[in-house]
C-alpha cells in the first residue's frame, strides 16, 4: 500500500467509487444478458414445438 | 445460441456490412467477446495497479495524481461513446440496418457511467485541486449537460414503443446531442477560461505530462476503452435477443 | 402488409377498397397520401395531387363550421368554402362551433373538407361512418360532381354507396406473413 | 401560412388559458422563491434576473406540453403533413404561435414581476431586452421537444428531460445579459452570443423538428 | 392495500423512468440555478437550501401528472373504486408510491445536488431532514390535485395551478429547516411546524382526494 | 335515462341487458356498481356483493398475465388465481406481459378478473367484444358454473351467449326526455 498522505480519502474513495459503477455495470449488464438469452431459447423452443 | 441454426435467412452482402444481420453480428461477437474480456481485464489491471503503486507522487497535486489513470480515460471515453453512437446512429439513418440501431442504444448505458465516473472523479480530484467539488467552467459545463443527453437520450428509447419510430427518434437526438459533446472536448480551445486541464495528452512531447505518469495512462486509457468495446457489443447482442424475443412472441400473439 | 397489389385510377374515375377489419386499408391509403414510406413498389402520381381524409377529422372544437373550413381552404390555397358549405348543406350549421356538432354533423364538415381543398385525387377513409340516409346520399352527391369535374376517388368503405365505380377487395393480397409482425420485426425472425 | 397563425392565436384565446396559464405559473415560480430563499430584498435583488429567466423558462417548459399534441390527437398533424405547407414551415408557424401565446407574454410581464423580486433599476430594461431576444429560442427548441415526443403518452416529463439541456446555452447568456445589465455592466458580448443562438436555432431546428414530427406520423 | 402498493412501485420501474425522471428534472432544476444567477460560489451556498425545496417541489408536481391518469384511462379507477378498498386508502396508497418513487429518491439525492449549488456543510443533514419530513406532504397534496384534474384533457398545467399554492406552506417551513439549518441556527421551530402540516394534511387530505375523485368518476 | 325501470336477480340466475347503442345499458351498470348515484329508485343488494366489468379492463400493459390477476385477488383479499387462468385457458400466456396480448386475449384477461374477485353478483359490459367463438364459448361455460356456484349475472350484450338467460330490453324504459341532455341541464329546462 503506498502512502497517499492527506489525500487518502480522495484517491482511495475515487478508486472505490469508480471501481464499484463498473462492476455494478458489468454485473447488470451479464444478468440482463442471460436474462435476454434465457427467454429467447423458450420462446424459440416453443415456436418450434409449434412450427 | 440457437439463433445460428435458423435456416431461412435472406442473403445479404458480405464485407463489412454483412455484420449488419443480427445472426452474423452475434456469431462474430461470440467469437470475439472472450478476447475482449480477457483484454480490457488484462489491460484495466495493469494500468491501475502500475498506476496506483508504483507510480510516484507528483511534487504539486502529492498523491491526488493517481486519480488521472481513472478520470482522464472515463472522460475520454465518456464523449467517444457518444460519437460512437452518433456514428451508429447516422448509419441507422441512411442505411437502416437494425444492428446498428441497437449498438447505439446499447452503448449509451455505458456511456452514463463513464459519465458519472469521470464527473466523480473530477469532483473528487477538484477539491484539493481547486479547492471546491465543482465549479461553472465551460468543460465541466457541457459535460455535465453530455450527461443530461444520456439520460434523455435512454428516457427517449424507454419511452417509445415501437423500435423503429425509437431509433428514428434517438438518432435525431443523438445528432443534436453531439453539439455538447464536441464542446465538452473542445470547449477549452474556445474559451480560454476556466480551471480545468487543456490538452496534456497531446502527441507533442513538450507538452506531455510525465513519462513516469504517461505510459501507465496509456494502458488504463486502453483499457477502458477495450472494457467498453466488450460491454457495447455485448449488450448489443443482448438487445438483438430481446428483439428477436419479441418479433417471436408478437408472431406468436397471432394465433 | 399488402403485397403485389397494384391499380392505376383515371380521371373520372372512382375505386371501392374493400377488405376486413386489419387488412390493411388505412395503412394503404396513409402510404399513398405519402405519410408512410412504402416498404417497397413505387406511387405515381405526385403526393400534392391527393387530399386525404382520414379517420379523424382534424377539425377543432373551438371553431366555428366556417373558421374551420376557411382554415383548410387557406392552407391549400383556395378561397372558396361557399360550394363546400352548399355541397353538405352545412349553411345553417355556419357559425356553430364544431365541438357542439352532432357526430354526423362532423363528419359532414369532414368532407367538406375535401372540397375546399381543390385537389384531385380524394383518398377517403370510411366517409360514411356516423352518416345518416340522407347524408350518405349527399355524400355520393359530391362524390359524383368531383368525378364529372374530372377528378377521382379512392374510398375504403364498408357499405354500399350506390356509385358505379369498381370495387377492389384488398383481402387477397394480404402478405403471407402476419402483419402483426412489422416490418421491423422481420429482420429478426 | 397566416391561416395557421392566426388559427392557432384564435384558438389559444378561445381556449381558455392558452395565454393566461404560462403567464400564472411564471408568477408562481417567482412568489415561491422568496418563500425558498427568504425575503431579504438585497439578496433577492441580486438572483432577480437569473430566476426571471427560470421562471419565464420553466413557464415556457410546461406549455409545450400542448403545442402539438393536441392537433395530433384529433388528426390536424396527419392532414397538414399532406397539404401543400412544408412541415418546416407549419412547424416554424406553431412555434411563432406558442411565442406569442407565452412568450410575448412573458416578455410584457416580466417588469412586473421583477418588483416581486427587487430587480435593480437598471435591470429592468435588460431583463425585458433579453428575454425578447431569448424567448423565441426557447420556442423554437420547445417545438422540437414537442414533436420528438408528441407520439409518447404522458410524455411530459420526458420532453422536459429533453428539452432543458437545450435551453441552457439559451439561459447562460440571456440571463448574463440580465445580470450584467442590472449590475450597470457591459452587455455586449452575451447579447451578441444570445443573438447569434437564437438566430442559429431559427435557422436549423425547424428541419430537426419536422424530420421527427415525420417520424412519429408514420 | 399491500397489492396496489407493490402494483405501483413494480410499474414505477418496469414503466421505465418511475423513479429516474422526477430525479432527472431535479438535477436539471439544480443545473440551471447557477446558469441563471451566475456561478458565485458564495451566492450559490445561500440560496442553495431555498433552491433545492424548489427544485423538489417542482420535481414532485411534474410527475403528479401520471400519478392517476394512467389508471384512469384503461379503467382501473373504476374497478378499484368498487373494490373492497376503500377509496381514500387507495389513495394513500397511491400517494406513497408516489412519495417513494419520487419524493424519496429527492431526499437521498439531495446531498450530492447540494454540492452543485456549494450547500455550506452544515446544511446537508437539515436539508435531508426538512426534505424527508416534508416530501410526503406534498405527494398527498399532490394526490389532491390529481384527483381534482384527473378528467381534464391535459390538465397539467391547470393541475400545477391549484397544487402550488397549496403546496406554500410546506416550502416554507421546509426551506426555513433547511435555511437555518445551513446557516447553524436554531431549527426546532419551523421543524415543528413543518411535521404538524405534514401530519395534518396525511390525516385529511385523503378525504378531499376521494371525495374529488369520486365526483370524477361519475 | 332510464325510467320506471325494476328487476330482481336470484341466486343462480342471469339476466341479459339488451338495448340499442347509447339506450343506457352501460349508465344501468355503473349506477348498480355504485359509481353513479340514481337519480331516483333505489338498488337491493349491497355494492361490496357486486363485481362490475368495464368497457376497458383495467389491465396494466406492463405486468404480466399472473401479475395482473394478482393484484385483482389481493385487492378483493382472495388468494386463488389459478381457477381463474384455467377457466380462461390463461395457462399459456401467465408470464406474458399483458401489453403483448392480443385484443382478444386481453379482454380473457379482463373476464377472468372476474373469477377472483370472488364476489356472488357479475356486472359485465358487453364481455364478449373482440373474443371469437371458441373463447365465447369459454366465457358462456364460465358464466354458468359461476351461476350453478350460486352466483348471479347481469349481462349487456348484443350477441346472443346460448344461456337460458331471462333477457331484459331496456328500449321501452327510456325517458321521455332526450338521453343527450343530462341530469343538470334539465333545472333550466
Ligand atoms: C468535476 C470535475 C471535472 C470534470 C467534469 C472533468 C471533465 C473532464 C473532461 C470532459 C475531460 C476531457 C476528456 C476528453 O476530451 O477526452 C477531462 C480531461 C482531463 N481532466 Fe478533467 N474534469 C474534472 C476535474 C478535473 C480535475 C480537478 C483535474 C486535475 C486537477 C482534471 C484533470 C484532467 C486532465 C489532466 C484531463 C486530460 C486533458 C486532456 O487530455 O484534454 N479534471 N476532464
Ligand atoms: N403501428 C403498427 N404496428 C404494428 N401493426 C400495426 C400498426 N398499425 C397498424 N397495424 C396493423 O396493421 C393491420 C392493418 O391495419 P389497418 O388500420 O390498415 O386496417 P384497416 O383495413 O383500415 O381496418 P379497419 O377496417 O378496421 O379500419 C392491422 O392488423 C393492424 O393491427
Ligand atoms: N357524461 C355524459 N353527459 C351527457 N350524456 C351522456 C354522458 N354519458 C353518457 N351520456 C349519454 O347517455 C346515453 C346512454 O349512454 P350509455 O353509455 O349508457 O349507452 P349504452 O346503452 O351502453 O350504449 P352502447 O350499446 O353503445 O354501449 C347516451 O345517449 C350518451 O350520449
Ligand atoms: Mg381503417
Ligand atoms: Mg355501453
Amino acid at each position: 500500500m503506498p502512502d497517499l498522505g492527506k489525500y487518502a480519502d480522495a484517491v482511495l474513495s475515487a478508486y472505490g467509487v469508480s471501481l464499484l459503477l463498473l462492476a455494478l455495470l458489468i454485473v447488470w449488464t451479464l444478468r440482463q444478458g442471460r436474462r435476454a438469452r434465457r427467454a429467447l431459447q423458450e420462446v424459440e423452443k416453443r415456436s418450434k414445438r409449434d412450427a | 445460441m440457437s439463433m445460428t441454426d435458423e435456416t431461412s435467412i435472406p442473403k445479404r452482402p458480405s464485407g463489412f456490412w454483412s455484420y449488419a444481420n443480427p445472426v452474423k453480428f452475434l456469431g462474430f461477437s461470440e467469437r470475439v467477446l472472450p478476447a475482449l474480456w480477457w483484454l480490457s481485464g488484462i489491460c484495466l489491471g495493469v494500468g491501475l495497479i502500475w498506476g496506483f503503486f508504483f507510480t510516484p507522487d507528483d511534487f504539486r497535486q502529492g498523491s491526488t495524481v493517481k486519480i488521472i489513470y481513472l478520470h482522464v480515460p472515463s472522460a475520454l471515453m465518456a464523449i467517444n461513446a457518444w460519437f460512437m453512437m452518433l456514428v451508429a446512429s447516422l448509419i441507422w439513418i441512411v442505411r437502416r440496418h437494425h444492428v446498428s440501431a441497437l449498438a447505439a442504444k446499447a452503448a449509451a448505458p455505458v456511456g452514463v457511467v463513464m459519465t458519472l465516473i469521470a464527473l466523480f472523479t473530477g469532483a473528487v480530484w477538484g477539491q484539493p485541486m481547486w479547492g471546491t467539488w465543482w465549479a461553472w467552467d465551460p468543460r465541466l459545463t457541457s459535460f455535465l449537460i453530455l450527461f443530461l443527453f444520456y439520460l434523455g437520450y435512454m428516457a427517449l428509447w424507454a419511452a417509445i414503443d415501437d423500435p423503429d419510430t425509437a431509433a428514428d427518434l434517438t438518432s435525431v437526438l443523438c445528432l443534436v446531442g453531439s453539439v455538447f459533446a464536441v464542446l465538452s472536448r473542445y470547449a477549452v480551445n474556445f474559451w480560454n477560461q476556466g480551471l480545468h486541464q487543456g490538452a496534456s495528452l497531446s502527441l507533442d512531447k513538450e507538452e506531455n505530462v510525465a513519462d513516469v505518469f504517461y505510459f501507465p495512462l496509456l494502458v488504463c486509457i486502453a483499457g477502458f476503452v477495450l472494457i467498453f468495446l466488450a460491454l457495447v457489443l455485448y449488450r448489443t447482442g443482448t438487445e438483438i435477443r430481446l428483439r428477436r424475443t419479441r418479433a417471436l412472441q408478437a408472431r406468436e400473439a397471432r394465433v | 402488409m399488402l403485397d403485389g397489389l397494384s391499380f392505376g385510377l383515371a380521371p373520372g374515375q372512382a375505386l371501392i377498397l374493400r377488405g376486413p377489419n386489419g387488412s390493411g386499408k388505412t395503412t394503404l391509403l396513409r402510404t399513398l397520401a405519402g405519410l408512410q414510406p412504402p416498404l417497397s413498389g413505387e406511387i405515381i402520381a405526385g403526393e400534392d395531387q391527393i387530399a386525404y381524409a382520414a379517420h379523424s377529422d382534424g377539425l377543432k372544437a373551438m371553431l366555428t363550421v366556417a373558421e374551420n373550413l376557411t382554415f383548410w381552404a387557406d392552407v391549400f390555397g383556395q378561397r372558396d368554402i361557399e360550394t363546400a358549405i352548399a355541397a353538405f348543406s352545412l349553411e345553417p350549421l355556419r357559425d356553430r362551433l364544431a365541438g357542439t356538432l352532432s357526430a354526423g354533423q362532423k363528419r359532414r364538415l369532414g368532407l367538406a373538407r375535401m372540397l375546399v381543398t381543390g385537389r384531385p385525387i380524394w383518398m377517403l377513409d370510411e366517409p360514411t361512418v356516423s352518416l345518416d340516409v340522407d347524408a350518405v346520399a349527399l355524400f355520393a352527391g359530391a362524390i359524383r360532381a368531383h368525378l364529372g369535374a374530372g377528378g377521382a376517388a379512392l374510398i375504403a368503405t364498408h357499405i354500399d354507396l350506390g356509385l358505379d365505380a369498381e370495387v377492389f377487395d384488398v383481402a387477397p393480397f394480404r402478405a403471407a406473413h402476419d402483419a402483426r409482425v412489422g416490418a421491423s420485426d422481420e429482420a429478426f425472425l | 401560412m397566416k391561416a395557421l397563425l392566426r388559427r392557432d392565436l384564435l384558438l389559444a384565446m378561445r381556449a381558455g388559458g392558452g395565454f393566461g396559464l404560462g403567464l400564472a405559473f411564471f408568477l408562481i415560480v417567482t412568489v415561491l422563491v422568496p418563500f425558498g430563499v427568504g425575503p431579504q430584498s438585497e439578496l433577492l435583488s441580486r438572483i432577480a434576473p437569473g430566476i426571471l429567466w427560470i421562471g419565464a423558462l420553466l413557464a415556457c417548459l410546461l406549455s409545450l406540453d400542448r403545442l402539438l399534441a393536441l392537433d395530433w390527437e384529433d388528426g390536424t398533424l396527419d392532414l397538414l403533413a399532406t397539404s401543400p405547407l412544408p412541415l418546416e414551415a407549419a412547424l416554424s408557424i406553431k412555434a411563432l404561435a406558442h411565442w406569442i401565446t407565452t412568450g410575448l407574454p412573458l416578455v410584457l410581464a416580466a417588469p412586473v414581476f421583477g418588483v416581486l423580486l427587487s430587480l435593480p433599476d437598471a435591470g429592468y430594461v435588460w431583463l425585458v431586452i433579453s428575454l425578447a431576444l431569448g424567448t423565441p429560442a426557447l420556442s423554437v427548441i420547445g417545438t422540437f421537444g414537442a414533436a420528438l415526443t408528441v407520439g409518447v403518452k404522458r410524455g411530459g416529463l420526458l420532453m422536459s428531460l429533453l428539452v432543458l439541456p437545450l435551453y441552457v446555452p439559451t439561459l447562460i447568456f440571456g440571463a448574463e445579459v440580465a445580470r450584467r445589465g442590472a449590475e450597470g455592466m457591459q452587455t455586449t458580448t452575451p447579447l451578441l452570443m444570445l443573438a447569434g443562438i437564437t438566430a442559429g436555432v431559427i435557422a436549423i431546428m425547424p428541419f430537426a423538428s419536422a424530420a421527427a414530427l415525420r417520424v412519429n406520423l408514420r
